[in-house]
């Protein structure tokens, strides 16, 4: 049993024996993690409450940290997506790593792209302003 | 230099394996391999469906980071409270998912049913406002490209700010009312677009279409092929390319946005003929995610179909776990679709 | 075996490897392309050298048996071929960067000439606003080659820009490319340090230009020459005759000129099929469009045309898409709206008067009086072409 | 197909079952193949397929080096005319071969057949998706049929099939000419190519999920054989990279179909943004193409020199970096567009750190070949062809990463020359290498080693005079895509051309070689060449299920376990290798 299945374990001390059903298959390793409903329920009201800050939190204006909060949120909620519906926190750590490494590459492409026409900017702005004079 | 046992485990026969399931395929050894095996090839694809995605987040920033008040302004045309809608209903289904995952697991035949059907359900919820929105953005030929509105070939007879989204405009009215005013008050139903009063100004609540007989400046704008858009061409050459509802002011250049009461007046004259290009990216975005919305309700469909005949237990539950991860991930995408596209201020 | 011949004796100032040095990152450039050279020529021979000398040395004869050494591994030598090479990398890009910077850092004092790609040909507008024509070339089948002036030891800078496509001004001899990219201005700069040699007749042969970015079917003559003047004095004097290319021409040799700068590509003058109608005849014909109308054409601007006369003709030089020809696809042609004056217009027209058979009256003679006047506003059409043919 | 029955080449536990049946003829019928889900099937259908794409870029080949041969119009009557067939050739010459030959060569061919027996599997993780793939491949491919025949019915009849005619963008569909210029088939080639893209993810998840699942427990990760890490490092960039050009692809289509504005500039769209996206999978996409061909080459070098491969570790881990900063160099294609001087300087840095790993592996080949007991047989001539190929299309790309030397050679033929030297040169040695290497296995007939060898040495020879010019003639200045040849470059190409044709002639030679093999090649032994990885551990061809008996993990080049009986039985294990067996002290464990 790994870390991260015992921590699970401590978290549902006391829910019924059912979340955990030893597989009569194979070599016994397997295990059949079935996240109990209360975690699932608590998990969607979080999400729902985040949904309604974050539209509620557009009434208010940040200035230039309007779309960090908007994003933050967005992260916290894909997180938890992430976690407990889609099962990640017991899964196998390769899983994990194959989800961030895909976020890493769009983070590397999204950066590269964005910093290069940041800064070729200015080019376009004046031929758009010059051309058709 | 270990000398233990070297004959590759899995080369076996089948006609060895007499307790080989009916569901393990014939180069598996064992269900654990074979489980192991569908999770990370699953994973793996959904890497693949962020990084297609990652690109159209790439556009999107790229494009909004260059023109920060297109997006400011053309999102005014997007009902917040439709994509709020949508976004609870794709996370209660996605909990529906997450709990027929569990009854899966656990064997439970009805419960497995009855969660899948509503998951079923919610994707069908999602993809009806969806149509909703869609269908209204077609009316007021916001359509995506060439046909839009915007854009500099556009030869239609509708103009811009003649129609707004509800409740965009931070407002004394309560976000409560709004919410009424949308669910209420949606464009699928209302057919009253040419009867309601033609204000183009009047903000929030109005969505009201001018007759075609105002439209007077349209063929000389669609007629005109400048590649560029001088700001500071005097009134008479912008008039050919922004429609004249707005009058003069229409063309006012260097007016800072007014924040939150963006209107097509106070954008720079080069930035006006870009507002189609917001809904191309969104109709590109949520289009290609309803279709992911689609693929993801015929996938519970037919998982719900072989739920019925109770095939699914501890031992074997792949295909449930795996269209719920795929169903995830839709909800995952939209949860950082709906603040970007909807919620831009 | 000249074919050979012709590889290998190169004219006075190229090497095997590199053209002519003519600017002032030439030189550095080329440190830097022999520099890794020579790398890639010690490590190419080392590699094969030691390849071949093993495939001989170990192989297997016949009757002897199989004499492989047991498994090796080596970290010192995993390094040795780690990190000098790291090392030698680091500073090619080291360089490589440092005389990137040189390029892409312009001194203040550049002159500046704007260069417009279009599809597919160059033009240049000097500071005094002039647009020279491309010299007229001695087989009227060859392409005009456009030329681009400027003078020794004197920074210029480029403005890029493109009505169309992407292409990209490419000068050998001076180790400088740079796209043109529609809807923006790419700029670089250069100084010549070789002004051009000049051939037996006296003229200039200039540095050769091409489009190095792929931009449609006549890519490849897609060409230009870089005039480098002695002095600036040379320069001027250039300058100021080419300015008034224009007045020396009558409107349909003026018309010729224009056709070739920008209209050659698309347009055939001699009937051939190329991507627009060809001129020849065109004026004054009666053609359907691509929509089944046909003449009269009443156009939104309140003119009717009986048959393809002046108005016509201007109107699809500055708005192109409000009628296609039959046979020809949309799209395909931008606007000359702004690049073409009036007057360019009117020589335009001129020039197809003078190769179709539809028009039958008098050519002008002599160079208009008023070079670059605006016309009259409403200008009728000349009459009607005699005998209607069409 | 009866090698089966070649004795004594596997004294191991067991005995193969049902004897003289084997993949190829265990079941009949055209649906039996059609349907099939063994990955060996699949792989043989894929040859066939991907072999014709080859055939018919090699014929654009031809015809656009023929076009060059001199100046003016050489194959039509005008010039423009003869421009735009040029035009068109190179544009299909490269969209068919990248995207339907270099990119599935090695990894859906040789990977499909070898991979799952080098794991000593009976099949790739998902052999149904597997299928799915190979269909999708075929389904991509005919739009790129559909863009040929439209471009040969335009020509002879003038009339325009919908969507557009030939393809005359180039490979790299650049905008705006391609979103709003171009009349040809923009739509339906890219829409092909977008379609191929999906194949090739399936194809990447399905090896990435067989590596990681399938291998046998006493296979670790640093007991595979490199093909393996070579494929598992392609499989990464497949799932990373090829999404984007999805996307790309996708983006494009809309914008050219109804003008969407991401990229067209009239509309306020950017034309580098598309660049960028272009690049991003574009520029992995190269090592698609030449990691799988790596692998193939540490296999054929440490088997025909009978040693172990040198610096096992150093090889599988510079795979994996040449992978990884694979995804971030894309903006050295880019130097001149107008790109930033900040990312210029960033990309050509990161770009020269891709040279010390793709270093690192040749002098380990190089190194592996001293004191070894070298067979020049066909497979090992291959390889030797390939690192002369691979070094120079690897040094030549110094110049091009230099950022200052770049600014010249962008878009000449000294680009065109270099990505010919190792996208042609050298996963062309290393795939024709590969495949004489695995015929054997694959059909379970020996093809004729002379005329093999002689037409490794011609293509070698017709390789190096097309393309070893074209670097003198790029270095001048010639700028590629031109269809009228600049006159001072005239004799460059002439030579470039002949040198095409004797290419063509030897490609020719292996084709027949290879056919005449089929027809009546000699029975192949089970282990021809004498190398320790599993799929040598069953008979040529394999059952249907791959293994009659279990195969034994050990290092997969301890080449000391063969030896060399006769052309007939091949190798066999030594008696010591038997007897470890036996006693169950068969070395498994690191291969270094």
């Amino acid at each position: 049993m790994s870390r991260a299945q015992a921590k699970y374990r401590e978290l549902v001390a006391g829910a019924p024996v059912e979340t955990t059903v030893a597989e009569e298959h194979g070599h016994g390793e397997h295990e059949v993690h079935a996240v109990p409903v209360w975690l699932l329920a608590a998990v969607l009201a979080v999400l729902l409450v985040l949904t309604v800050i974050t539209v509620l939190v557009t009434l208010v204006d940040l200035g230039p940290l309007n779309i960090v909060v908007a994003l933050g949120i967005a992260v916290i909620k894909s997180a938890l997506v992430v976690l407990y519906f889609m099962h990640l926190r017991w899964d196998s750590p390769f899983n994990s790593i194959v989800l961030l490494c895909a976020l890493l590459f769009v983070a590397i492409f999204l950066a590269f792209a964005m910093i290069d026409t940041a800064e070729y900017r200015p080019l376009v702005d004046e031929a758009v302003k010059t051309i058709a004079k | 230099m270990s000398t233990l046992s070297h004959t590759a485990d899995h080369a076996h026969h089948g006609d060895q394996n007499h307790d080989h399931p009916p569901f393990l395929a014939h180069h598996f050894d064992t269900p654990e391999q074979q489980y192991a095996s569908s999770k990370l090839g699953m994973w793996v694809f959904l890497g693949t469906e962020l990084l297609m995605f990652g690109g159209l987040f790439c556009a999107y920033a790229v494009y909004r980071h260059n023109h920060p008040e297109v997006f400011e302004y053309a999102h005014t045309y997007l009902n917040k409270w439709w994509g709020a809608i949508n976004t609870v209903i794709l996370l209660v289904s996605s909990f529906t998912m997450a709990w027929a995952v569990r009854c899966s697991q656990l064997g439970h035949r009805t419960g497995l049913c009855v969660l899948l059907a509503l998951t079923l359900l919610g994707g069908a919820g999602f993809m009806g406002i969806k149509a909703i929105e869609y269908s209204d953005k077609w009316k007021h030929h916001l359509f995506p490209g060439r046909a839009n509105l915007f854009n500099r070939e556009y030869t239609g007879d509708h103009k811009p700010d003649e129609h707004h989204a509800h409740g965009d405009h931070p407002s004394p009215a309560a976000p409560a009312a709004a919410a009424a005013h949308a669910t209420g008050d949606n464009h699928a139903t209302g057919d009253g677009h040419a009867a309601a009063p033609a204000d183009p100004h009047a903000g929030s609540a109005s969505h009201a279409v001018l007759p075609p007989a105002s439209a007077s400046a349209a063929p000389a704008r669609a007629l005109n092929p400048v590649v560029f858009v001088d700001p500071h061409a005097g009134a008479s050459d912008a008039a050919k390319i922004v429609p004249t509802s707005n009058g003069p002011a229409g063309l006012a250049q260097g007016t800072s946005p007014k924040r939150g009461h963006l209107t097509f007046a106070d954008l720079a004259t080069r930035d006006q003929v870009r507002v189609n290009t917001f809904f191309s990216i969104y109709f590109i975005m949520t289009g290609l995610h309803g279709l992911h919305v689609l693929v993801g309700m015929g996938l519970i469909a037919w998982v719900l179909i072989k739920s019925a005949a109770g095939i699914f237990g501890p031992t074997y539950y792949t295909p449930v776990d795996l269209v719920g991860l795929y169903w995830h991930l839709v909800d995952l995408i939209w949860i950082f679709l709906f603040p970007l596209l909807y919620l831009i201020h | 075996m000249n074919m050979f011949a012709s590889i290998l004796s190169q004219s006075r100032n190229t090497t095997f490897w590199m053209p002519e040095q003519a600017s002032t990152v030439a030189g550095e450039v080329d440190w830097l392309f022999y520099f890794i050279l020579y790398i890639c020529y010690f490590f190419f021979f080392l590699i094969v050298v030691l390849m071949l000398g093993f495939v001989i040395k170990y192989r297997k004869r016949p009757g002897v048996p199989d004499h492989a050494a047991p498994a090796g591994h080596s970290t010192a030598l995993e390094m040795l071929w780690t990190i000098p090479p790291t090392l030698i990398v680091l500073f090619i890009a080291y360089k490589g960067i440092r005389g990137y910077m040189d390029m892409a850092v312009a001194p203040p004092n550049c002159y500046e000439i704007t260069v417009k790609g279009q599809m597919w040909s160059w033009s240049f507008t000097y500071p005094n606003g002039a647009t020279p024509a491309a010299p007229t070339p001695e087989n009227p089948n060859d392409v005009a080659i456009p030329e681009l002036h400027i003078w020794k030891d004197q920074p210029i800078r480029l403005v890029l820009e493109s009505t169309d496509v992407i292409h990209s001004f490419y000068i050998p001899a001076f180790r400088l490319k740079k796209d043109a990219v529609p809807g923006r201005f790419n700029k670089f700069w250069f100084q010549a340090t070789r002004a051009s040699p000049k051939d037996d007749k006296g003229n200039y042969i200039g540095f050769p230009v091409y489009c190095a970015e792929y931009c449609g079917t006549s890519h490849s003559e897609m060409l230009a020459k870089v005039i480098v003047h002695p002095t600036r004095e040379d320069f001027e004097l250039w300058l100021a005759d080419a300015s008034k290319w224009e007045d020396k021409m009558t409107y349909q040799e003026r018309g010729a000129q224009l056709w070739s700068m920008y209209c050659r590509s698309c347009h055939s003058v001699d009937g051939s099929a190329n991507t627009g109608p060809t001129w020849k005849n065109l004026y004054g014909s009666k053609h359907s469009f691509a929509d089944g109308s046909g003449f009269p054409y009443q156009s939104t601007e309140g003119w009717t045309a009986d048959f393809a006369d002046e108005n016509y003709i201007r109107e699809s030089i500055y708005y192109p898409q409000r009628k296609i020809v039959a046979g020809y696809p949309a799209g395909q042609m931008n606007s000359f709206l702004g690049q073409l004056t009036e007057e360019d217009v009117k020589a335009i027209t001129w020039y197809m008067k003078s190769i179709s058979a539809n028009y039958t009256g008098a050519l002008p003679s002599a160079p208009p009086q008023a070079p670059g006047g605006q016309p009259a506003p409403g200008e009728q059409p000349q009459p009607p072409p005699p005998g209607d043919s069409q | 197909m009866s090698a089966i029955s070649t004795p004594g080449q596997l004294d191991l536990t067991g005995t193969p079952h049902a004897p003289g049946s084997n993949y190829l003829n265990h079941t009949r019928g055209f649906l039996s193949w059609a349907l099939t889900l063994d990955h060996k099937r699949i792989g043989l259908m894929y040859m066939v397929f991907v072999l014709s794409a080859f055939f018919l870029g090699g014929i654009f080949a031809m015809l656009l080096r023929t076009e060059l041969i001199a100046r003016g119009p050489t194959l039509m009557a005008t010039k423009t005319e003869a421009w735009n067939l040029y035009n068109h050739m190179f544009s299909l010459h490269g969209a068919v071969m990248v995207f339907l030959f270099i990119i599935p060569a090695v990894p859906a061919i040789l990977g499909n057949f070898v991979l799952p027996m080098q794991l000593g599997a009976k099949d790739v993780a998902f052999p149904r998706l597997n299928l799915l793939s190979f269909y999708i491949y075929v389904l991509g491919g005919l739009f790129f049929v559909y863009v040929l025949l439209s471009g040969v019915i335009y020509a002879y009849t003038g009339y325009q099939m919908p969507g557009g005619f030939g393809l005359d963008t180039g490979w790299t569909f650049y905008t705006p000419y391609s979103s709003s210029k171009s009349m040809s088939g923009v739509i339906p080639a890219t829409f092909g190519a977008f379609i191929l893209g999906f194949s090739s993810i399936l194809t990447g998840v399905n090896f990435l999920a067989s590596i990681h699942t399938l291998r046998p427990k006493n296979m670790g990760w640093f007991d595979m054989p490199l093909f393996l890490w070579g494929l598992y490092a392609t499989s990464v960039i497949q799932i990373l990279a090829t999404p984007v050009l999805a996307i790309t692809l996708l983006l494009l289509i809309v914008e050219r179909w109804i003008g969407v504005g991401i990229f067209d500039p009239n509309l306020g769209g950017d034309p580098v943004l598309f660049q960028h996206f272009f690049w991003f999978y574009s520029h992995p996409a190269v090592y698609i193409m030449i990691l799988p061909a790596m692998g193939v080459i540490s296999e054929i070098i440490a088997t025909f020199s009978r040693r172990h491969i040198f610096g096992y570790t150093f090889i599988a881990y510079s795979s994996l970096a040449i992978a990884l900063l694979g995804f971030l160099v894309w903006g050295h294609h880019m130097f001149t567009s107008g790109q930033s001087a900040l990312a210029n300087v960033l990309f050509s840095l990161i770009t020269f750190s891709v040279a010390i790993p793709s270093a690192i592996k040749v002098f380990n080949w190089v190194t592996t070949m001293y004191k070894g007991s070298i067979h020049l047989e066909t497979p090992m001539l291959y390889a030797i062809g390939f690192i002369w190929m691979f070094s120079i299309g690897g040094l030549t790309g110094l110049f091009l990463a230099a950022l200052s030397v770049d600014i010249h050679f962008q878009d000449t033929y000294f680009v065109v020359a270099h990505f010919h030297y190792v996208m042609v040169g050298s996963m062309l040695f290393a795939f024709i290498g590969g495949m004489n290497y695995w015929f054997p296995k694959m059909f379970g007939k020996m093809y004729n080693e002379k005329v093999a060898m002689f037409a490794a040495i011609l293509l070698f020879i017709g390789f190096n005079l097309t393309f070893f010019i074209q670097f003198v003639a790029g270095a001048h200045g010639a700028p590629r895509r031109y269809a009228e040849v600049p006159v001072q470059f005239v004799s460059h190409h002439f030579w470039s051309t002949i040198g095409a044709y004797v290419m063509g002639v030897s490609l020719l030679i292996i084709l027949l070689n290879w056919l005449a093999a089929l027809w009546n090649g000699r029975p192949a032994p089970a282990n021809p060449w004498g190398s320790n990885t599993l799929e040598w551990q069953t008979p040529s061809p394999p059952p249907h299920d791959n293994f009659p008996t279990s195969p034994v993990v050990t290092d997969p080049y301890d080449m000391d376990r063969w030896r060399f009986v006769s052309d007939e039985e091949g190798w066999v294990l030594t008696d010591e290798a038997k007897a470890a067996i036996a006693a169950g002290t068969a070395k498994v464990g690191k291969a270094h």
